[in-house]
Parts: C-alpha cells; sequence; structure tokens
C-alpha cells in the first residue's frame, strides 16, 4: 500500500475497482484497524484513528462486510442481526438480563429483516441459507450498527447475475444520507450503485473520478485488458 | 426453556428421593453437583467462548485451600460466617483467574489450552510444595463442617446446600449466556474477527468470561473442600482439570446442562462401577473416546440438533 | 556450595535436560505438523518403558529393548492416528480431546498387562558405573543420556533440513493446503510423524526408565513438564525444544536444589513470564 | 414354618461359619506409586483369613478391599464408601501417614472402627487421641523406632549426621523422631533436607549433602528407597547410612544391589527375625506369595489375628465400637514380630529392632539374599520411649520444623 489518499464525504458513494491483488482488501483491512499502517493517517469523522483497534471505530459509526461471507453460520437470522445491533452502545457488557428482553433491539431487528425480507425466516440457523441470502445478510450486519460509513467488500461476489442484480436494487434502496465504500469486480453492479470511483493498481491509486469518466478512461482500459 | 424445566425436575426429585437413598449415595450427589458447577463454568469457557481450559483444577484448589486454611488456621467459616467464605472463595476464584487471564486470554485454540495447563501447574506446585500455607504433600484436614442453626455436618443438609448453590450458579450462568454479553460469547467462538468490527471488544469480553469462570471454580472449591473434610494438592492435580474437561465434553459443550450429565457419568463410573468392576476405566475411556467420534454435541447433542 | 556443587548441579540438569528433550521433541513435531496437543505422550512415554522391559525379561538384553520399544510404541502411534484421529479431519480440539480418551485407555491397559510394581530398567553394567573427572563422580549413565540426546537431536535436525524427507515436512508445516496443491500427501505426513513423536517418547521412557523408574501414574507425571519445555521453547520448534529441555533440566534442578519450598513454582513460573512476553515461546512463530 | 425355622437353628448351631458376619472394609493402594505395596498389605491380611478358612470364631468373614490410590481425599472417599454403603464393621488400612490423618476424622462421621494397621502419622495415638474414639492402631508410631535408632547410632560413634527424608508427615515424624534421641544423647544433626514423596532423580539434592557428616539419614518410601542408595553410590559418596525403616524394608530389599550392604536401619519387624514363630511366618508366607513378608505384610497378618482374638472373646458376635476399642487393646499376642502389648493410648508396645543389611543364605533358603540381620534389640518399646508420657506430650508433633534444627546453618 503506498500513497493512497482517499475521502469520502456524507452521503457519497465511491467504489474502488482494480484488478486482484490491487491491494482493495488490504485497504480495507487499514482502515477498519484489522492491521495497522506502517505510515500515514487514518481520518474518520474528524478524529485521528490511525491506532484505533476495530471495535472503537466502529463505535464512532463505521461498518463494513466481509468479501468472503462473514456470518455467525451456527446462530439463526435473528441472532446474527441482533449481536450486530448490540455492538454498539453500552449493553454489550449487560449480564443480567436476557438480550431478547431488548424491545429497541427486538424491533430494530425486525425493521432491518423486513426491510430485506427475511422477518418470517429469522429462527433459521444462516448456514442454511444459501449464498445470495448470506451476502444480503451480510449487509444487513453491516447496517445494524446504524452507520455513517459502511465499506462493502464485494457484496456481489459469487452471485449469479440475477441475484447481482437484486443485490444492486437493494443496495440503492438504501439510506441515502449513508456513505458506501465499494469494492466490487461486477461493473454492472458498480456502475448501477455509485457515482465516484478510485482506481486501485499495485497498492496506489491511479485513477479517480466520475463513474462515467472511468468509463471511459484509456488508462483503467490497458489496466484491466493487461496492456498496461 | 424447556432443558430448564425438566432440569428442574430432575433436581427436584434428586432431593426429594435423597432422603431415602443410602448415606453413601447422598455423597455421591453432592459430589455430583459440585463436580457440576465446576464443569459448568468450563463450559462457559469451552462451550460458549470457543476456549478449552485445561486448567480450571486451579481455581477451585484456590478456593478449597482458602476455606480449609481460613477453618483450621483461624476457626473462620464454621458458623454463619460460612456464607461469607462462599463470597470469599468466589472472589479469590476470580482474582486469580483475573491474574492468569492476563497470560491466557492473548491464546485462543490448543496454545490457550497449553497455556492454561501451565498455569493450572503453577498452582499445584504452590500447594504441593509451600509447605508453611499448604501442608505439602500432607494436604489440609479439616475438623468438621460449618454449623449455624443447621448442622452441614449432617449429610443430607449438606446435600440441600450444595443443591441451592448449584441451583443459583446454574441460574446465574443462564442468565448469562442469554444475556447480550453471552451472546457476545457465542460471536466470538463463532468468529472473533467480525465481532471486532461489528464493535465488540473481544479480548475484554474473553477475560471477563474467564474471571468469572474463575469465580465459579473458587465457590466449587469451598464446596468440594467442606464435602471431602481434606484439601491435599491431589485436587489440583492435571487429571482433574483434565476430568471438568471431560466432563462438558461428555454431557455436551455450550449447554451448561451438559457439565451436570457428564459429571453424572463421570461419578457414577469412577465412585460406583469401580468398587464393583476392575475395568471400570476402559468404559470411562470408550465411552469418552466413542463421544468424541460420534457425538461432538456429547449426550445432550443426542437430543437436540446444534448448540447453543 | 563450592565450585563442585555448582558443576555437579548443572552436569545434573543437562543430564536431566537431555532426558526431557526426547519425550518434548517427539510432543513438538507433532504439534507443529499437525497442530495437535497430545495429551497421551506421556502413555507413550510409559508403555516404551513397559514394553523394554517384557523384551528385558524374555530376552535379556537392554541393546535389544531400546529399539523394540520403540519401534512398537512407534506402531501404537501409527494405529492410534490412522484409526482414530485421522478420522476426525482437520479438527484440533476435538483431536487433543481423543488424546486424553487414549491416555486413559492405556493407562488401565499398562496396570493391568504390567501390574503395578515399580520396575526399574537395569541398564548394561558398563553403563551402571560412574567415572571420576577432575574430583567429580559422574554417573555414566546420565553421560550416555547427553550423548544419545544430542545423537538423536543432530538426526532429527538432519532429516529436517537436509533430506526430501525433511522438506516434505517442513512444507507441511508452513502451509498444508499449499503443500496439498503441489501433490504433498499431507496425511502421509502426519502419520509419519505421530508415529516418529512416539517413537521418540517410547525411547525417552526406555532411557529415563533407568533412574525415573517405570510404574503407574507415571504417564501424567511427566506430560506437564514435557509442555513446560515445549512451551518455553516454542511450540513446533526442535532447536526450541532444545533449548528448553535445558532450560528446564536447569530450573528444576537448582530449583529444588537451591529453593525447594518452591522448587515446582520455579519451574512453572518462569514458563508463564516467557509466555507472557513471547506467546509463542522462544523460537516458536505467529 | 416353625419346622423349618428349628431346623435353620439347628444347622446354624452346627455349621459356627454362618452364624455372623463379620464385615471389614480394606484400604490399600490398588493403583499408583504404591500399588505394589497395596498388594503387601493386602497378602498379609487375607493370608490369615486364609488361614481360619474365612471364619473368626463362628463369624463369617467378608473382606471387601477398596484402592486407596495413596491419595489421601480418594482415601476419604472410600472410607465414606466402605462405612456408608458397605456397612463395615471396622475400617482397616491405609498407607500414607497422610491418608491416616485423613481417615480419622470419617471414623468419627461414621461412627466406626478405624483399625490403623500401617499408617503411623503420630498424633493420631498422642495428642489427637481424645477427638478419635473410633481409632485403634496395631503397628507403630512413625517416629516410634527411630527413638531407639537415634540413641543407637550416637551410642556406636556418630557424632553429626545429615538428614535427607520424604517430605510428608511421615517423613517429618521419622526424622524428628531420630533427631530427638540422637540429640539428647549429645549428637548433632547439621542439616535437613526434604525431597518430595515419590522423588526418583536425586540429583538436585545429593550434591547438596554436607561433606563433613559422619553419617547420612535417609528415610525414603517406596521407589525413593530403590534410586536413593544408587544415585548415592554414582556420586561416589561412601559415608555410612542410617536409615528410617522404609528404607531398607523387605519389600524393597530384594531389588536393591550390593550398594545397600552395610546400612542400618531399624523397624519393629524384620523377616530375618530368628525366632520360631517369625521362621515358621516367612516360610508360609514365601510359599503363598512367592516373596519374603514385608512389614506391611506382617502388620496386617497380626492385625488380622488381633481380631481374631477379640471375636474368640465374643464367640462370633460383634461386639460394638466401643467394646471392640476396649477389648483389642487388652489383648497380650505373641506374634511374628514378638510380643505385643497396647499402651493405654491405644498404640503398640513391642520390640524395636537395630538391623543392619548383609547378604547371606538364611531361614534354610539356599541362595545368598539381602536379609535386615538384627544387630540390636530394644524390647517393650512404647511410642513414648524412655520420655514421661506427660512431658513428650508437652512438646509439638514432630514437623519439619520440630525439633528445630539448632546445629544447620
Amino acid at each position: 500500500m503506498r500513497e493512497v489518499t482517499l475521502e469520502v464525504s456524507p452521503g457519497e458513494r465511491k467504489a474502488i475497482i482494480g484488478p486482484n491483488g490491487a491491494g482493495k482488501t488490504t485497504l480495507f483491512n487499514l482502515i477498519t484497524g484489522v492491521f495497522p499502517p506502517s505510515s500515514g493517517e487514518i481520518i474518520l469523522f474528524g478524529k485521528e484513528v490511525t491506532r484505533w483497534p476495530p471495535h472503537k471505530r466502529t463505535a464512532l459509526g463505521m461498518a463494513r462486510t466481509f468479501q468472503i461471507t462473514s456470518l455467525f453460520p451456527k446462530l439463526t437470522v435473528l441472532d446474527n442481526v441482533l449481536l450486530a445491533l448490540a455492538g454498539v452502545g453500552r449493553a454489550k457488557l449487560v449480564m443480567w438480563r436476557p438480550l431478547s428482553s431488548y424491545e429497541k433491539f427486538q424491533n430494530r431487528a425486525r425493521e432491518l429483516l423486513d426491510g430485506a425480507g427475511y422477518w418470517d425466516r429469522r429462527d433459521v440457523q444462516v448456514r442454511n441459507l444459501s449464498h445470495g441470502e448470506q451476502r444480503q445478510i451480510e449487509v444487513l450486519l453491516g447496517l445494524a450498527s446504524d452507520p455513517k460509513l459502511l465499506l462493502l467488500d464485494e457484496p456481489a461476489a459469487g452471485l449469479s447475475s440475477g441475484e447481482s442484480r437484486e443485490m444492486a436494487e437493494f443496495l440503492k434502496r438504501l439510506d441515502p444520507s449513508l456513505a458506501i465504500l465499494l469494492i466490487e469486480h461486477d461493473m454492472d453492479v458498480v456502475f448501477d450503485v455509485v457515482s465516484s470511483i478510485s482506481v486501485l493498481h499495485f497498492g496506489a491509486v491511479v485513477e479517480q473520478g466520475s463513474a462515467a469518466a472511468i468509463k471511459r478512461s484509456e488508462r483503467v482500459q490497458q489496466i484491466y485488458l493487461g496492456t498496461g | 426453556m424447556k432443558r430448564i424445566w425438566i432440569l428442574l425436575s430432575v433436581l427436584a426429585l434428586a432431593a426429594a428421593v435423597a432422603p431415602f437413598t443410602g448415606p453413601f449415595v447422598i455423597l455421591l450427589l453432592a459430589q455430583i453437583l459440585v463436580l457440576g458447577i465446576i464443569a459448568m463454568s468450563v463450559d462457559l469457557l469451552l462451550g460458549y467462548t470457543g476456549l478449552p481450559s485445561l486448567g480450571q483444577a486451579a481455581y477451585l484448589g484456590v478456593g478449597a485451600y482458602l476455606t480449609a486454611i481460613l477453618a483450621t488456621k483461624f476457626g473462620f467459616g464454621l458458623g454463619w460466617d460460612f456464607w461469607l467464605v462462599v463470597l470469599m472463595g468466589m472472589a479469590a476464584g476470580a482474582a486469580t483467574a483475573g491474574f492468569f487471564g492476563l497470560f491466557a486470554i492473548r491464546a485462543s485454540g490448543v496454545y490457550f489450552l497449553m497455556i492454561t495447563l501451565a498455569l493450572g501447574m503453577c498452582v499445584w506446585g504452590l500447594a504441593y510444595r509451600w509447605n508453611s500455607v499448604t501442608g505439602g504433600d500432607n494436604g489440609i484436614n479439616m475438623r468438621g463442617r460449618p454449623k449455624f442453626g443447621i448442622e452441614l455436618a449432617n449429610d443430607l443438609t449438606f446435600f440441600y446446600v450444595v443443591l441451592g448453590l448449584f441451583i443459583a450458579s446454574f441460574f446465574a450462568l443462564h442468565l448469562l449466556v442469554s444475556s447480550p454479553f453471552g451472546k457476545s460469547l457465542v460471536g466470538i467462538r463463532e468468529r472473533e474477527l467480525r465481532m471486532r468490527i461489528l464493535g465488540y471488544n473481544t479480548w475484554l469480553h474473553k477475560y471477563i468470561a474467564f474471571v468469572i469462570a474463575g469465580g465459579f471454580g473458587g465457590l466449587a472449591g469451598v464446596l468440594w473442600a467442606h464435602l471431602n473434610g481434606i484439601v491435599s494438592p491431589v485436587d489440583v492435580l492435571l487429571p482433574a482439570s483434565v476430568d471438568a474437561l471431560l466432563m462438558v465434553v461428555l454431557g455436551g459443550p455450550g449447554t451448561l446442562v451438559g457439565g451436570l450429565i457428564g459429571a453424572t457419568v463421570v461419578v457414577f463410573l469412577r465412585e460406583y462401577l469401580a468398587t464393583m468392576v476392575q475395568w471400570w476405566q476402559y468404559v470411562l475411556g470408550a465411552v469418552y473416546v466413542l463421544t468424541i467420534l460420534y457425538l461432538p454435541g456429547g449426550i445432550m447433542g443426542l437430543f437436540k440438533g446444534g448448540k447453543a | 556450595m563450592d565450585a563442585n556443587f555448582w558443576l555437579i548441579q548443572t552436569f545434573n540438569g543437562v543430564s536431566y535436560g537431555a532426558l526431557l528433550f526426547l519425550l518434548a521433541s517427539g510432543l513438538t513435531l507433532i504439534f507443529g505438523v499437525m497442530r495437535i496437543v497430545n495429551l497421551s505422550h506421556g502413555a507413550y512415554f510409559l508403555l516404551g518403558g513397559y514394553v523394554a522391559i517384557s523384551v528385558m525379561r524374555a530376552s535379556g538384553s537392554w541393546l535389544l529393548a531400546l529399539p523394540i520399544a520403540a519401534l512398537a510404541i512407534a506402531l501404537l502411534g501409527l494405529f492410534v492416528e490412522r484409526v482414530f484421529l485421522r478420522p476426525l479431519g482437520f479438527d484440533p480440539l476435538r483431536q487433543v480431546l481423543l488424546t486424553v480418551g487414549f491416555a486413559f485407555l492405556f493407562q488401565q491397559a499398562a496396570l493391568d498387562i504390567w501390574g503395578g510394581d515399580n520396575l526399574i530398567i537395569q541398564p548394561p553394567p558398563a553403563l551402571s558405573a560412574s567415572v571420576v573427572v577432575g574430583g567429580l563422580h559422574l554417573p555414566v549413565y546420565r553421560i550416555f543420556m547427553v550423548a544419545l540426546a544430542c545423537a538423536i537431536g543432530l538426526a532429527l535436525w538432519f532429516a529436517m533440513e537436509r533430506t526430501r524427507i525433511g522438506a516434505i515436512v517442513r512444507a507441511t508445516v508452513d502451509d498444508a493446503e499449499m503443500a496439498r496443491g503441489i501433490g504433498i500427501d499431507t496425511s502421509k505426513v502426519s502419520m509419519f510423524i505421530f508415529a516418529l513423536g512416539a517413537f521418540l517418547a517410547a525411547l525417552g521412557g526406555v532411557i529415563g526408565g533407568a533412574f525415573l523408574g517405570i510404574y503407574p501414574g507415571l504417564d501424567f507425571e511427566v506430560l506437564p513438564v514435557a509442555f513446560a519445555v515445549v512451551i518455553i521453547g516454542g511450540m513446533g520448534s526442535l532447536a526450541g525444544a532444545a533449548i528448553g529441555s535445558m532450560l528446564v533440566g536447569l530450573a528444576d534442578n537448582f530449583g529444588k536444589a537451591l529453593f525447594p519450598e518452591i522448587a515446582y513454582f520455579s519451574l512453572y513460573a518462569p514458563m508463564v513470564l516467557i509466555l507472557a512476553m513471547k506467546p509463542t515461546g522462544l523460537l516458536g512463530r505467529e | 414354618m416353625k419346622r423349618i425355622a428349628v431346623l435353620i437353628a439347628g444347622l446354624a448351631a452346627a455349621s459356627p461359619g454362618i452364624s455372623q458376619e463379620l464385615k471389614i472394609g480394606f484400604l490399600a493402594p490398588m493403583t499408583g506409586i504404591f500399588a505394589q505395596i497395596g498388594k503387601d498389605m493386602e497378602n498379609g491380611f487375607q493370608m490369615y483369613i486364609d488361614e481360619q478358612k474365612g471364619n473368626f470364631a463362628g463369624a463369617k468373614v467378608t473382606f471387601i478391599v477398596e484402592d486407596e490410590e495413596g491419595k489421601p481425599p480418594v482415601g476419604v472417599r472410600k472410607a465414606e464408601k466402605l462405612a456408608r454403603q458397605d456397612n463395615v464393621h471396622l475400617l482397616v488400612g491405609g498407607l500414607l501417614a497422610s491418608t491416616g490423618y485423613a481417615i480419622a476424622p470419617v471414623s468419627n462421621r461414621v461412627k466406626t472402627v478405624y483399625v490403623l494397621s500401617i499408617a503411623a502419622a503420630d498424633d493420631l495415638t498422642q495428642r489427637d487421641l481424645k477427638q478419635y474414639p473410633y481409632i485403634v492402631r496395631t503397628s507403630w508410631t512413625s517416629s516410634q523406632p527411630h527413638h531407639p535408632l537415634g540413641k543407637w547410632a550416637c551410642e556406636n560413634g556418630f557424632k553429626t549426621v545429615s538428614a535427607i527424608a520424604a517430605d510428608y508427615a511421615f517423613g517429618h515424624e521419622v526424622l524428628g523422631g531420630f533427631q530427638k534421641a540422637f540429640e539428647d544423647c549429645g549428637g548433632k544433626v547439621i542439616q535437613k533436607i526434604w525431597p518430595p514423596l515419590g522423588t526418583k532423580d536425586f540429583g538436585p539434592y545429593i550434591p547438596t549433602i554436607k561433606r563433613d557428616a559422619d553419617a547420612i539419614f535417609s528415610l525414603m518410601v517406596g521407589p525413593m528407597a530403590l534410586q536413593f542408595p544408587k544415585q548415592l553410590q554414582e556420586a561416589g559418596i561412601k559415608k555410612p547410612v542410617i536409615g528410617g525403616g522404609t528404607s531398607y524394608d523387605e519389600f524393597v530389599l530384594p531389588s536393591m544391589g550390593d550398594e545397600v550392604l552395610g546400612h542400618v536401619s531399624a523397624l519393629q519387624y524384620s523377616a530375618a527375625l530368628d525366632t520360631p514363630k517369625n521362621r515358621e511366618f516367612v516360610r508360609r508366607y514365601r510359599e503363598k506369595y512367592g516373596k519374603v513378608p514385608s512389614y506391611y505384610s506382617e502388620s496386617n497378618y497380626t492385625t488380622a489375628q488381633m481380631i481374631h482374638e477379640v471375636m474368640k472373646q465374643t464367640k462370633g458376635k460383634w461386639p460394638g465400637p466401643e467394646k471392640f476399642i476396649q477389648m483389642i487393646t487388652q489383648l497380650k499376642l505373641d506374634t511374628p514380630r514378638g510380643p505385643v502389648r497396647f499402651d493405654d493410648m491405644r498404640n503398640p508396645i513391642q520390640n524395636i529392632y537395630i538391623k543392619k543389611v548383609e547378604k547371606k543364605k538364611l531361614h534354610g533358603y539356599d541362595k545368598d539374599e539381602l536379609w535386615n540381620t538384627v544387630i540390636q534389640t530394644y524390647p517393650d518399646v512404647s511410642q513414648f520411649f524412655t520420655y514421661k508420657k506427660e512431658e513428650f506430650l508437652k512438646q509439638p508433633v514432630y514437623s519439619r520444623d520440630f525439633p528445630p534444627c539448632k546445629h544447620c546453618n
């Protein structure tokens, strides 16, 4: 990773694209604090968080999903969402009261699951869902903490074209004030969802601009076609 | 919820028939309940948090030695102050775990297993050689059980007190595992990294779970000391920790109730079958090996699909 | 406490460490390759001693007993690995728990077959003497233990670093998935290593049987000490096992001689300290 | 109905074996490091029962053996089981002194007689006796043979002794007894080393033994006894060795080599005792079990005999715990170890033998073997030796720190 400067403003929908090995997921890991950067700084909502552990950044209003589905397979859909809901706020250290008795979590979970059409299947263990469904739950988990910034790592990975379109629609329905940073290989999804794009190559940003501009860029063509 | 009612009915039945069983059976029942407490504390770590502790006997030892030392050297804890000792035993177990946790929680999986084992051996080393405090290999013999209105020297009375404390522990732990904190432990067991991204300080959660498990270990220790009337380094030795882990695996990790079932099986085989046949250890070993091979969910797994 | 005292104590510590190396090298190899903490390792140590005693009773030859016992236990290890551990697939926790079950089964079997006697493995007379070096009486047997441990250590090092089999094993340790990718049968590697670990443990049992004795319960006595060695040295590292054995051997010896009240504490506490500073042990990798 | 009842009564009278039952619960280690000693204990008791064909003066003997594993907590649980589940009339056994201390309170809880046939814990028949109305000892207190041994050592020219003893109650009391008598006579114990019970590698301890001591006093138990003299010899130390009884008893002697020749120890029994009664006992025992009886065997054989003697007086009827204790302590018997009677604190008064390990042929056996030749007999020694009982009981029980090591530095 070198000399990557990236800015996301509130409500902005931005994609990061680039060939395999360009460092997209690494960039996400740096932003979310899974690894510390060797130099440079990360500013989240006006705070310098370069050395913060992940859970503190989450508390500020950041959330992410994973490229490889990263749910709690042996828990139910509802419990997955409840865990995500309880992750922000003080309730997570409460030991003397069942999680099921928290109405605000139950209501919010119902809202989220209803919106995505999963309420009826809330008691199904996640490992029994289809891949496409798991990807959507993955995004729901990201939304649960009510983030201001959502980092999506290839939400459409491994989906059929029909499922991908569904995912794109699903993303577009999200609250417009939510800023989204998206990694995606499926260009249809990318152009459908975002307004601006950064192109990453060998750990550096080589192009930035509106979706339309990037579509036309020759440099990007070269990178993807391997002629660069 | 159904599980709890079944458990309560079984315990109520045990309480009802206890006066009519032989005096030896009452002792065995009490022993099962005490071991059930320590097994539940292991289950909190292994079954819920995914941390295989192989040093749980250390906390039992701390509680037991504290009880024995207070009783023999200071005459403390033999009246109403018994209840104070119960609290002190829990606090001592938790404090020890609090210290050990600083080293152990950094590790996970089999590393955690080895480190807890090593920490347990530290406690054993002290119990075994620190003669002036622990009596070394002699252990500490206690003169009698507490007396406060009721006489715990009566085995039946003692059994009921143990039963009460077991039920209290069970409900405390049951509430704990269904609380947001408890659910977070399951999340950590399933996928720790994701939990961190979701906003959990997973180290802290694991550490707290470890301390709580230590506290219940200490409680079991207080009762263990009074049950046997003697505390000795044997109680802290590696096989004692192995036993506790074994009970959980046998009964079914991530169920709490499984610990009690495992304790019942182990105690039955060891104290009862052992008096009838020489080859009881084969039975224990075989039951255990077969459980691991074919019943990953333990005996409870027979009744219920997944865990937690 | 003159110079002689320190010299002889150091010598004793080193020779005890040599025995620990035999025990711990197998444990650490198994861990490195299979990620299994073999809790029945002490049982293999004990069984090795017992088989040697049987062979000696039948043939009267110590020299014969040594390899036969080690090979017999290696076969036993092979059997356990193939029939029980392998079917569990890659599930270290369950595999570890399974080894506990076998520790119990072996314990009972040994008691039934060999009884509860405290037996001693009598080494050949040539090894039972002692030599006087500069006023110090050094038991030949202890010198022999050190020599044997060095020989085994070097052989293992050579096999791991300089042979094809060693390269395959190292590849498996580094990245089992990758190794499978380039056509290495990692299942065979695990089998081989588990058998080798049992072999080394049994060898230790025969050697240690001369001055520890062979008796029921020895298995669970040596196991934690072997763990201490492996944890200090770094799990999975042979060189770590060598360093760990020396450290534990010396710490144990001097601890008992100088601070008897906290002797066992002085053995395990340094291990905890090392862990606190470097959780993977001195030479262990992340 | 009446006729049948009469018939049965008649049968019972004709064959006294079925009229009464005597249930004896026996505690000995059957597994673990002391398993073989447990076997010796059981063999001794079993041999006496077999000789009486399971019939003690009309009471059929039911002999239930439980494995106490050499661990005090296990001993406690098994004692509870024997008393509560099997309703035994008496508990016998317990190997380690620490196990004896642990089981004594059980005898109170279950109101059952506990006969200490091996466990030598001093205080049970001394300062603690009053608390335990149901115990009686048929063997010895740890310090009993070692008071005379201390006197003997002092009178035979040893001025300073360095001591190494197993670190648990028994070791503390053996060394304590030796030290008291030895120092009261003018000797000096200049060092005490305490390896833990079960030590096999004496590497760390042997080099710390002081070179200027006239002799070494050693107290070893079980497998420790084999290793210590061997490693002492390997380390090139050639000082005379005086040992506690268990360092050279007949249990370990056959496994030992020439390194122990000349070592001296003391006990209330030696298989080498040249009395008709003992020669006969050794012959029968060796025929039955293929080895020389150890004091573990003799003591339990004699214990069985004592119980039988009481039952003879009651014509096979169990007299109840209080009466049994009273009756057994009135006995005066001639046993393989010599004449035995009891003091008023329920501990035997008996001969103590100072013994030296020698290689020779004995009792008509034709091979050279190691024997504990008796070199001096102190007759009728009580647990208080030559000390006044009242004064003796005023001092604390022997421990790591008592008597204090005045001459250590």
